[in-house]
C-alpha cells in the first residue's frame, strides 16, 4: 500500500495465502464429498445407465424408483419388504446399547480416575488390551456363553454384546475426561456427605454432558453400522438394518441392482448422518471440552 | 398346532434367486408346511451365521448350501439328519445322475436334497461385439478362440470381460483344465489327487492358456464383480465372459435374449461341463415338528415340476434327468443334455476340503496376478495344494 | 480399615461388572484361543493337541505373512495419513474461515458411514476403467493413471486412501479442538517474534497437540487391527495377496475355510504382537503419569 | 523531544461496542508508563493495538517517530511480555529465546551472543536447556522477559506480567523489573491492575476506566491528589476512606459537614473557587492520627471492629456512623475489637470531591 | 480446656515419601490457626487429613474431644473451603449451598432457613439462582465459604481460599473472613502461603517446612522473634535483610562484625549464653532509621539502587558491600538511585541466628 499516512484499520488484502487456503479446503471438500455424490447419483440412475460405467455422470432422468425399492420393495429371500423392516430393529438395538455402554463407561471412567480403587490400573490395562483384539475371535466363545445364559438370539443378548465390545473405547474416553476434573470437587462433595453414587449422579454426570454427547455419537455410529455382531447374535426377529442392507448388496450369484444398493446404503446411513449433520456442533464442543486428551 | 414348521437359511437374496426359492416355498406351503425365511447374502456371512447357530445349539431347520465336503464335515460330526426314507420313497437314485447320488450320500445314507446345478464352463459372448469384430462362428478350439479375441481387440472392444476375484478366476482355470485333460483326467486330479505325467502336462497347458488370457483383459479387471463384467457384454464394451450360467440372470434383467443378443457356449475343446450343485442341508434340531418339516421339504425339492420351475427362475439346470426340458432356454438345454449324459465334473467345492478350496483360490490368483509365465513351476504349486 | 478404603468399596463394587467382562470375556477368550491354537480343530473345537503345528503352518502361509506385512503398512500409513490430513484440515479451519461448520461437517460425515457400500464406491472410483482415471482421461489428460485397486503394488494404498477419507475427520475435530484450546497469547508472542503462520503451526502448535493427537492415534490404531470391512468391500484381499489383512485371514479360516486351529493361532500371534507393540508405550505413559503426579 | 511511543486519537471498537475512546498519549523515551485500571477497562486492548496485534478502528500509532499503524508487529521495534508467559511449551529455554531470531535469519553467532547476553542478565544461564514445564513460575516469567529482551528493541510492552505469581515472587520480580529498566533505559509500557506495582514501578501512571484515561500523572501526584473519586478509590490499600456530606459556608470559612462531623476547610487547597453543595471527603488510612485530641485535629469518634497487624504496621478498622473506616498505625498495636478510638484527621492531606466526582 | 482440634503424632506418607513427620498440634476452641509455608510443604495434606479426605499413615486426629481418625468426612463436624472453590458447576448457588443438607436428609424448611441465613450473612441473597459460571471470582469464593457455613459446624478448614483472587479482592475478602470469625466464633484452620494473610488473620501461625512445624506462635512473636532463619526469611515483605558475619568478644561486650561493620550487641537480648562464632544478623527494613548518625545508632553506608514508593510508605533498596539491603520509609521519599545513605540500625529489634540457623 502506497498510502503515505496510515490511519485507522489496516486495509484488508486478499493474499495468495488466503486463496491457497480456500483452494485447499475446497479441494479437500470435493475429495470428501465425491463418494457421497457418486452414491447419490448412482441411486438415481436406471440400471441401463449404470451399465454404461460413467459413474460421475449426472443421471439422464431423475429416477426415484430405486429408493422406493430399497425402502419397501427389495427382497431378502422370499420376503420383499425392503430395508425398512430392519429400521426399528436397529433402533431397538442401538438406543439401549448406546445408553447402557455410555452409562457403564461413565461410571468406569469416574471410578478409575477419581477413586482409583485397588487394581484400577490393571483393569484399565486389561480393557485396553481387549480393545485391541480383533473381535471376530470372540464370536465363537461368546455365542456359546450367550447360549448358556439363554440370551442368544435375543434383543438383550445383542445389546449385551455391544456393551461389552464398546467398553474399552467408552471407558478410555471417560477416564481421560474425568482425569481433568479437579479432585477438589469430589472432596467437597464428600465433606458434604455424598457417597460414590450420589457424587456420580448429582455432580459428575452433569459435568460430563459434553463427553456423553461425544461418546454417544461415536457409539451410535459404531453400533448402527455394525453388521457381523447383529447377524450372529440378534436372532432373526431382531436383525438390524445392516443385515438387510447386506442381503441387498452382497449377493454372490444373483443379479445386482446398484441403484437399489446405493439407495439402500444411503437410507441405512441416514440416521447417523443426520445426527452428525444436526449435532456436529455438540460433537466438536464435547471434544473441545476434553473428550480426547493424552 | 403341529404343522410342519421350518426355518430356511439361505443366501439367495437377489431377484432371480428369491423367485426360485419362492417356487419351493409355494409348493411347501401348499403341502401344509409353515415356512420361515432367514436369508443372509454372502457366503462368508452366511457360513458364520450358520456355524454360530449350531454352536449355540439353535440350528435352523434347513440350510441352503453347496453339495460337497463342507457339508461332509457337518455330517461326520453327526449334526445333520438323514433323509434316507424320503429318498427311497421318491426313488431318487433312479432320477439322479449317479455321480450326484454318490455325493449326497454318506455312509450309505442320503443327507442332502439337491435343488439344482449350475454349469460353470460357460463362455458368454456379445453378439453385437462379435458382429463388430466380424466373427460369425463360435470358436471351436483355443487357437480359434484367441484369433477371435485378437479380432475383438482390433475392433476396439475389450476382448475378455474378466472378473478379477479369486473364485471367478478359479472357475476359469477349471473350465480350461477340463478342456485339456478331459472328464476322467479332471476327476483323477481332483478326486484321486493324481500327479501323473499326463495330469501335470494338462495342468501346464491349462496354465499356459490362462496366462495367455492376461493379454486380453482390460486394466480394470482386478476385483471386478462378475455382474460388472456381464454389464460389459450387455453394453457391447467387451466380447466374451467366462462365467457360470447364473450370469443369464443379469442379461435377462437387462432385457437381453439368449441366442439373439448374446450367445453361450461351453469352453472350447471341452467335452463336458463343470457344475456346482445346490442342496438343502437338514441340521438336527431336536424338534419333532421340524424333523417332519425337513422330510416334507426334501420331498418338495425333488418334485419334478419344482425342479424345472426352480431351474427356470434360477437359470440353473434341474438335477433330475427325467424332467421336461423343453421349457428351458437354449443354454440350459445344452447344460441339461450334458447333465443327462453324465458328462459333468464337479466344482472344486464338491471334492475338496474348504481349506483346499481356499488354497486353490490362492494358487490361481497368485498365478494370474503374479504375472509369471512359468507354467512348469506353477503346475508344481498346483499339485502341492492336495498335500 | 482406613477411610479411603471404606469409601472405595463402592468404587470397587461399581467396577465389578467391568472386571467380569475384562476377565471372563477378554482374558477368557484369549485363553480359549490360545488353547485351541495348539489343537487340530477344524470346523469345531477338538481336543487333539498338535503342538506348534498350526503355528508352523501359519508362518509358512504366504497369505498370513502378506497379511501381517499389509496390516503394518496399512496401519502406519492410515494412522499417519489421518493425522496429517486431519491436522492440515484443522489448521486450515482454524484460520477464521467462512462456512467453517459446513466444511467441518463435510470432513466429518464419512465417519458416520459404514464401508459395506462406501467400499464399493471407492473400488469404482479407483478402478481405471470406471472411476477417476477414466474421467480425467476423458477430459483430455490421456496419460493419467490412477489404477490403485487393480494394481498389486498400489492396492494397499487404495485402502489407505479410503481409510483416510473415513478417519481424517475425527482427527480434524480433535486437532481443531486442541488448537482452539491454545491460549491466544502464544499466537501474539509468535507474531511479535515474526514467526510465519505455517511455522507457528509446525513448531509451536503441533508439539502442543502431541497428547491429543496421540489419543486420536490410539483410537485409530484400535481400528487398524480390526480392519476387515473396508478390505472385504474394496478388494477382498486382492489382487493376489496385496491387501490381505489378519482379521480377514482369521475370519476366513474361522468360518469359510473351517480351520479353527489356524484361525486361533493367527489370533494369538496377532494379540501377542499387539501387546508387545503397545506395552512399552503404555509403560512410558504410566511412568510419565507418575512423574506428573509427583511434580 | 520525539516521543518513543505515541497514540493519536485512537479508537477501537468491536462492532458497536467501543472499547477505547479517542485516546491520545505521548510516551517519552526511557519512560516507564503504567496502564492501571480495573478488569475489562481496555488496557490489554490498548497495549495490543500498540503492538500491532489488534486492529484499530481509527487513529494512529507512532513508534520512534514512525507511523506504524499498518506495520506488522515484528516490524514495530517492540518486545512484549504476557501474563500467561506464553512460552513455547515444547522448546527449551534457549530455543524460546532464539526462535524469533532464527526465523528472522540472523547469523548463528549473533544469535548465540544475544542469547548468552540476555541469559546472563536475567540469571537464566543454568536453565537454558530446560523446558518451560521444568521451571518455576518466577523462572518462566524471567524467560518471557528474556524473549522480549533478546529482540534488542527500544520499546517493551508488559501485559500483567506478574499477576500469575504468588505474593513473594511478585515482590521480588517487581524489584528486578525496576532495576532492569534503570539499567537498560528502554521505554516500557506496563499493564497491571495491581496498584502496588503501579506505584512502585511507574514514572507516570495512566489510570483507565471504560476505555478513557482518568488521570495521567506521577505516582505521588495520583496518590496524593487523585483527579476524581474513581482514581482515589482505586489507588491505595486499604482503599481511601470516603465520607459523604456537604460543603457549607458557616459563619466564616468553608466547612464540611457530615453526620455530626464538622471539619474546617481553611487548610484545604481548592483547585478553584467552590460553592456550597454536596461533596465527598476522602482521606487515606495513614492520614488519620490515632491521638486526635492531642494533635488538635478534628476527631472522628468510633469503635474498633477489626485489627489487621501486618508486621511493620497495622490497619485498624473502626465503625463510625453507619460505615467502616480504616486507619493505619506503625509498629505494634494494642487496640482490640470493641475499643473506642478518636483519631484526628489532617485535612491538608485529604481530598474533596464534588457532586460529579471530580476533585475540588 | 478441651482442644477443638488436635493432631497427635500424625505421620503421612505416600509410599516411601513422608510428607508429614510426627506432627502434634492442639487447637483451642474459637482459635484461628493459620498454616503457613512454601508450596509443597504439606499444608494441604495436613488439612485433608484433618478433614478425613486423606489416609493417615499413623497417629490420630481428634475433633471436639472425639477420636475421628476413622470417621467419614461428613461425620467429623467440619466445613471446608477449597482454593479452586470446587463449586458444583451444574447447580445453582442455592443448590450448591443446600446439597450437603439434602444429602443429610434435613427437613425442607430447615434447609431453606439455613440457606437463607447463610446467604444473608454473605450477601448472596441476590445470587441464589445463578450458576457458578455466572459469578465473579469473589462471589464464587463467598459461595464456597457459604457452603461450609451452612453446615453449621464448629470447625472450618480453609485451603488457600483467596489465592485465586486479585489483589484488591483478596484484601477485601480477608477482612470479611476476619469479621466472620469474630462474629461466629468457630475454630478455623486456614492454609495459605501468603504471609500477609497469615499475619492479619491468625491468632496463631504454624510455619511449616517439609512437613515439619518450624514455629507455632502469635503473629507478632513470629514477626519479631522468628525462631530460625527460615521463618525470618519467610515472613515480612520485603524480606528481612540478612548480613553474615561473626560474633566476637572484643575488649568488653560482644560485637557482631561483618565486612567492615561492627555492631555492639549489648542491647540484644540473647536467649542463652553465646560464644564467639559465625552468625547471621537479620533486621527488617523498618528497623533501619534513615538518619543513622543523628540517632546515635551504628550506621550502614550504602548507595541507593531502587526506590519503590507505595503511597503511604516507600521501600528503598541500597547496595552495601556486595549485597542489596532494603529500608522502609514513611511518607514521601526524595531519595533517587545513586544517592548515598547511612541508615542506623536498632540492634534491640534485630535478630541474630547461629550457625545452625536458629535464633540466638
Ligand atoms: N474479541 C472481542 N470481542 C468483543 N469484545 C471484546 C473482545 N476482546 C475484548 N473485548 C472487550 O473489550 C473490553 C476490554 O478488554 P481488555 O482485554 O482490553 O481489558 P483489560 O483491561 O485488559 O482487562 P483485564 O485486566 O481483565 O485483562 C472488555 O470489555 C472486553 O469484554
Ligand atoms: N498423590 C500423591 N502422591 C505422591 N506425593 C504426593 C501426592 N500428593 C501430594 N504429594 C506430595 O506431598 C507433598 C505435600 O503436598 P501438599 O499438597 O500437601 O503441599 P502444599 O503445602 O499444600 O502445597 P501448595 O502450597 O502448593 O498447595 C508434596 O511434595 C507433593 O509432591
Ligand atoms: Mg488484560
Ligand atoms: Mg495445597
Amino acid at each position: 500500500m502506497a498510502d503515505p499516512h496510515p490511519n485507522g484499520p489496516k486495509p484488508v488484502q486478499i493474499t495468495a495465502g488466503r486463496i491457497g487456503l480456500y483452494t485447499f479446503l475446497v479441494v479437500a471438500a470435493l475429495f470428501f464429498l465425491l463418494p457421497l455424490y457418486t452414491m447419490v447419483v448412482t441411486s438415481l440412475k436406471s440400471m441401463d445407465e449404470i451399465r454404461l460405467g460413467e459413474i460421475f455422470a449426472l443421471p439422464a432422468r431423475l429416477d426415484f424408483s430405486a429408493w422406493m425399492t430399497a425402502w419397501s420393495g427389495a427382497c431378502m429371500g422370499t420376503v420383499c419388504v425392503g430395508i425398512r423392516s430392519g429400521f426399528w430393529n436397529s433402533v431397538a438395538i442401538t438406543l439401549p446399547s448406546v445408553a447402557l455402554s455410555v452409562f457403564i463407561g461413565a461410571v468406569n471412567g469416574y471410578a478409575l480416575s477419581l477413586w482409583r480403587p485397588r487394581g484400577a490400573n490393571l483393569l484399565f490395562g486389561l480393557l485396553m488390551a481387549g480393545g485391541l483384539i480383533p473381535y471376530q475371535i470372540f464370536l465363537y466363545p461368546m455365542v456359546r456363553a450367550m447360549a448358556n445364559i439363554d440370551l442368544y438370539n435375543s434383543l438383550a443378548g445383542i445389546i449385551l454384546v455391544h456393551v461389552i465390545f464398546g467398553l474399552p473405547l467408552v471407558t478410555l474416553l471417560f477416564r481421560n475426561y474425568f482425569v481433568s476434573v479437579p479432585e477438589e470437587l469430589c472432596k467437597a462433595a464428600r465433606v458434604d456427605g455424598a457417597g460414590f453414587w450420589r457424587i456420580f449422579f448429582e455432580i459428575m454426570l452433569p459435568i460430563a454432558v459434553p463427553m456423553v454427547v461425544v461418546v454417544s455419537m461415536l457409539q451410535f455410529t459404531g453400533i448402527w453400522n455394525d453388521f457381523l455382531l447383529g447377524l450372529v447374535f440378534a436372532g432373526r426377529d431382531n436383525l438390524p438394518m445392516t443385515v438387510q442392507l447386506n442381503n441387498i448388496v452382497n449377493t454372490t450369484m444373483g443379479e445386482r441392482t446398484y441403484n437399489v444398493n446405493m439407495a439402500a446404503t444411503i437410507l441405512t446411513a441416514i440416521v447417523p448422518l443426520a445426527i452428525y449433520f444436526l449435532s456436529g456442533r455438540w460433537f466438536v464442543r464435547g471434544i473441545a471440552a476434553g473428550a480426547v486428551k493424552g | 398346532e403341529d404343522k410342519p414348521t421350518i426355518e430356511i437359511m439361505s443366501s439367495w437374496t437377489s431377484g432371480g434367486e428369491a423367485a426360485a426359492l419362492n417356487v419351493i416355498k409355494t409348493e411347501f406351503e401348499k403341502r401344509g408346511g409353515v415356512w420361515k425365511d432367514s436369508s443372509i447374502a454372502g457366503f462368508g456371512a452366511a457360513d458364520a451365521a450358520f456355524q454360530n447357530r449350531i454352536v449355540a445349539g439353535d440350528a435352523p431347520g434347513a440350510k441352503q448350501g453347496v453339495i460337497g465336503l463342507a457339508a461332509a464335515d457337518f455330517v461326520s460330526q453327526g449334526l445333520f439328519n438323514p433323509i434316507d426314507d424320503v429318498a427311497a420313497a421318491g426313488k431318487w437314485a433312479d432320477a439322479l445322475p449317479k455321480s450326484i447320488q454318490d455325493l449326497i450320500s454318506y455312509d450309505g445314507k442320503v443327507y442332502l436334497a439337491p435343488t439344482g446345478a449350475h454349469g460353470e464352463s460357460w463362455v458368454f459372448y456379445s453378439k453385437e461385439a462379435f458382429d463388430k469384430a466380424g466373427i460369425s462362428q463360435e470358436p471351436k478350439t483355443w487357437d480359434e478362440f484367441f484369433a477371435d479375441l485378437d479380432k475383438l481387440k482390433a475392433a476396439g472392444v475389450v476382448p475378455v470381460a474378466w472378473g478379477g476375484q479369486p473364485w471367478q478366476q478359479t472357475k476359469v482355470f477349471n473350465m480350461i483344465l477340463l478342456s485339456q485333460v478331459g472328464i476322467d483326467g479332471f476327476l483323477k486330479i481332483y478326486a484321486d489327487k493324481d500327479k501323473s505325467e499326463a495330469s501335470v502336462e494338462g495342468a501346464k497347458k491349462t496354465l499356459a492358456i490362462l496366462g495367455k488370457l492376461r493379454g486380453y483383459v482390460d486394466a480394470g479387471a482386478a476385483g471386478r464383480n462378475w455382474n460388472d463384467a456381464t454389464a460389459m457384454l450387455i453394453t457391447a464394451k467387451a466380447g466374451v465372459q467366462f462365467m457360470g450360467d447364473w450370469a443369464k440372470g443379469e442379461f435377462t434383467v437387462a432385457g437381453k435374449v439368449p441366442g439373439k443378443d448374446y450367445g453361450c457356449m461351453i469352453a472350447p475343446e471341452s467335452k463336458g461341463m463343470v457344475y456346482i450343485a445346490d442342496s438343502l442341508w437338514f441340521p438336527k434340531t431336536g424338534n419333532a415338528a421340524t424333523d417332519k418339516a425337513q422330510k416334507l421339504l426334501a420331498e418338495v425339492v425333488m418334485d419334478p415340476t419344482v425342479q424345472v420351475e426352480f431351474a427356470l427362475k434360477k437359470g440353473s439346470v434341474p438335477m433330475r434327468s427325467d424332467v421336461d426340458k423343453s421349457k428351458l432356454d437354449t443354454c440350459a438345454q445344452k447344460g441339461a443334455e450334458l447333465m443327462s449324459a453324465d458328462a459333468i465334473v464337479p466344482d472344486q467345492a464338491i471334492v475338496l476340503t474348504p481349506q483346499q478350496v481356499g488354497a486353490l483360490d490362492d494358487f490361481v490368483d497368485e498365478y494370474w496376478s503374479g504375472g509369471s509365465d512359468d507354467a512348469g513351476a506353477a503346475a508344481k504349486n498346483f499339485f502341492a495344494i492336495f498335500e | 480399615m482406613s477411610i479411603k478404603r471404606k469409601a472405595n468399596l463402592s468404587a470397587t463394587i461399581a467396577l465389578l461388572p467391568t472386571w467380569f467382562v475384562a476377565v471372563a470375556v477378554f482374558i477368557g477368550t484369549m485363553a480359549w484361543s490360545i488353547r485351541l491354537s495348539f489343537t487340530n480343530s477344524t470346523l469345531f473345537p477338538s481336543s487333539i493337541y498338535v503342538g506348534f503345528a498350526q503355528y508352523s503352518k501359519l508362518f509358512s502361509s504366504a497369505k498370513w505373512l502378506a497379511s501381517l506385512q499389509n496390516v503394518l503398512i496399512f496401519g502406519v500409513l492410515y494412522v499417519a495419513g489421518c493425522l496429517l490430513l486431519g491436522f492440515l484440515l484443522a489448521a486450515a479451519l482454524d484460520r477464521k474461515i467462512r462456512f467453517e461448520s459446513a466444511f467441518r461437517t463435510i470432513f466429518l460425515y464419512p465417519y458416520a458411514m459404514s464401508f459395506v457400500v462406501t467400499g464399493l464406491i471407492w473400488q469404482w472410483m479407483l478402478n481405471p476403467t470406471l472411476g477417476i482415471q477414466a474421467s480425467v482421461r476423458s477430459l483430455g489428460w490421456e496419460s493419467f493413471v490412477l489404477d490403485w485397486v487393480v494394481n498389486r503394488d498400489m492396492a494397499i494404498y487404495a485402502l489407505v486412501l479410503a481409510g483416510v477419507w473415513q478417519g481424517a475427520g475425527l482427527v480434524m475435530v480433535i486437532a481443531l479442538a486442541g488448537m482452539r484450546g491454545i491460549e491466544a497469547e502464544q499466537w501474539k508472542a509468535a507474531r511479535i517474534d515474526g514467526i510465519p503462520v505455517w511455522r507457528i503451526y509446525v513448531s509451536i502448535i503441533l508439539p502442543q497437540l502431541g497428547p491429543a493427537l496421540a489419543a486420536a492415534g490410539m483410537l485409530l490404531a484400535m481400528g487398524v487391527i480390526k480392519t476387515y470391512d473396508i478390505v472385504v468391500a474394496m478388494t477382498n484381499g486382492g489382487p493376489g495377496n496385496a491387501t490381505e489383512v489378519p482379521a480377514k485371514f482369521i475370519m476366513d479360516n474361522l468360518f469359510g475355510r473351517q480351520n479353527l486351529g489356524l484361525a486361533t493361532a493367527g489370533a494369538t500371534v496377532l494379540v501377542l504382537g499387539v501387546i508387545i507393540a503397545v506395552a512399552p508405550f503404555r509403560y512410558a505413559m504410566h511412568m510419565r503419569g507418575k512423574a506428573k503426579g509427583a511434580a | 523531544m520525539q516521543s518513543a511511543v505515541s497514540v493519536k486519537d485512537l479508537k477501537i471498537a468491536y462492532g458497536d461496542h467501543t472499547v477505547i475512546e479517542k485516546m491520545s498519549i505521548d510516551i517519552a523515551p526511557r519512560e516507564f508508563l503504567v496502564l492501571l485500571g480495573p478488569s475489562g477497562c481496555g488496557k490489554s486492548t490498548l497495549l495490543n493495538a500498540i503492538a500491532g496485534l489488534q486492529d484499530i478502528t481509527s487513529g494512529e500509532v507512532w513508534i520512534s517517530g514512525k507511523n506504524v499503524s499498518w506495520e506488522e508487529p515484528k516490524d514495530r521495534g517492540i518486545g512484549m511480555v504476557f501474563q500467561s508467559y506464553a512460552l513455547y511449551p515444547r522448546m527449551s529455554v534457549r530455543k524460546n529465546l532464539s526462535f524469533g531470531l532464527r526465523v528472522a535469519g540472523l547469523p548463528k553467532d549473533e544469535i548465540e551472543a544475544r542469547v548468552a547476553r540476555t541469559a546472563a542478565l536475567l540469571h537464566l544461564d543454568k536453565l537454558l536447556d530446560r523446558r518451560p514445564a521444568e521451571l518455576s513460575g518466577g523462572q518462566r516469567q524471567r524467560v518471557a522477559i528474556g524473549r522480549a529482551l533478546v529482540r534488542e528493541v527500544d520499546v517493551f510492552l508488559f501485559d500483567e506480567p506478574l499477576s500469575n505469581l504468588d505474593a513473594k515472587l511478585r515482590n521480588e520480580l517487581r524489584v528486578e523489573i525496576k532495576k532492569l529498566h534503570q539499567r537498560l533505559g528502554n521505554t516500557m509500557i506496563y499493564v497491571t491492575h495491581d496498584q502496588v506495582e503501579a506505584l512502585t514501578l511507574a514514572d507516570r501512571i495512566a489510570i483507565m476506566r471504560d476505555g478513557v484515561i482518568q488521570q495521567l500523572s506521577s505516582p505521588a501526584e495520583i496518590y496524593r491528589r487523585p483527579a476524581n473519586l474513581f482514581v482515589a478509590g482505586f489507588i491505595g490499600a486499604p482503599a481511601m476512606n470516603f465520607v459523604e456530606g456537604r460543603i457549607e459556608r458557616g459563619d466564616g470559612p468553608l466547612v464540611f459537614r457530615s453526620k455530626g462531623l464538622t471539619i474546617d476547610l481553611s487548610d484545604y487547597s481548592f483547585r478553584a473557587a467552590v460553592a456550597e453543595g454536596p461533596a465527598t471527603l476522602g482521606f487515606r488510612p495513614e492520614h488519620l492520627v490515632l491521638d486526635g485530641a492531642e494533635s488538635g485535629l478534628p476527631t472522628i469518634l468510633g469503635r474498633v471492629s477489626v485489627v489487621e497487624p501486618m508486621g511493620s504496621d497495622a490497619v485498624v478498622w473502626f465503625d463510625w456512623a453507619d460505615q467502616s473506616l480504616s486507619l493505619r498505625l506503625m509498629g505494634d498495636v494494642t487496640l482490640e475489637p470493641g475499643d473506642a478510638v478518636a483519631p484526628g484527621l489532617d485535612i491538608a492531606k485529604a481530598s474533596l470531591f464534588g457532586a460529579d466526582g471530580s476533585r475540588l
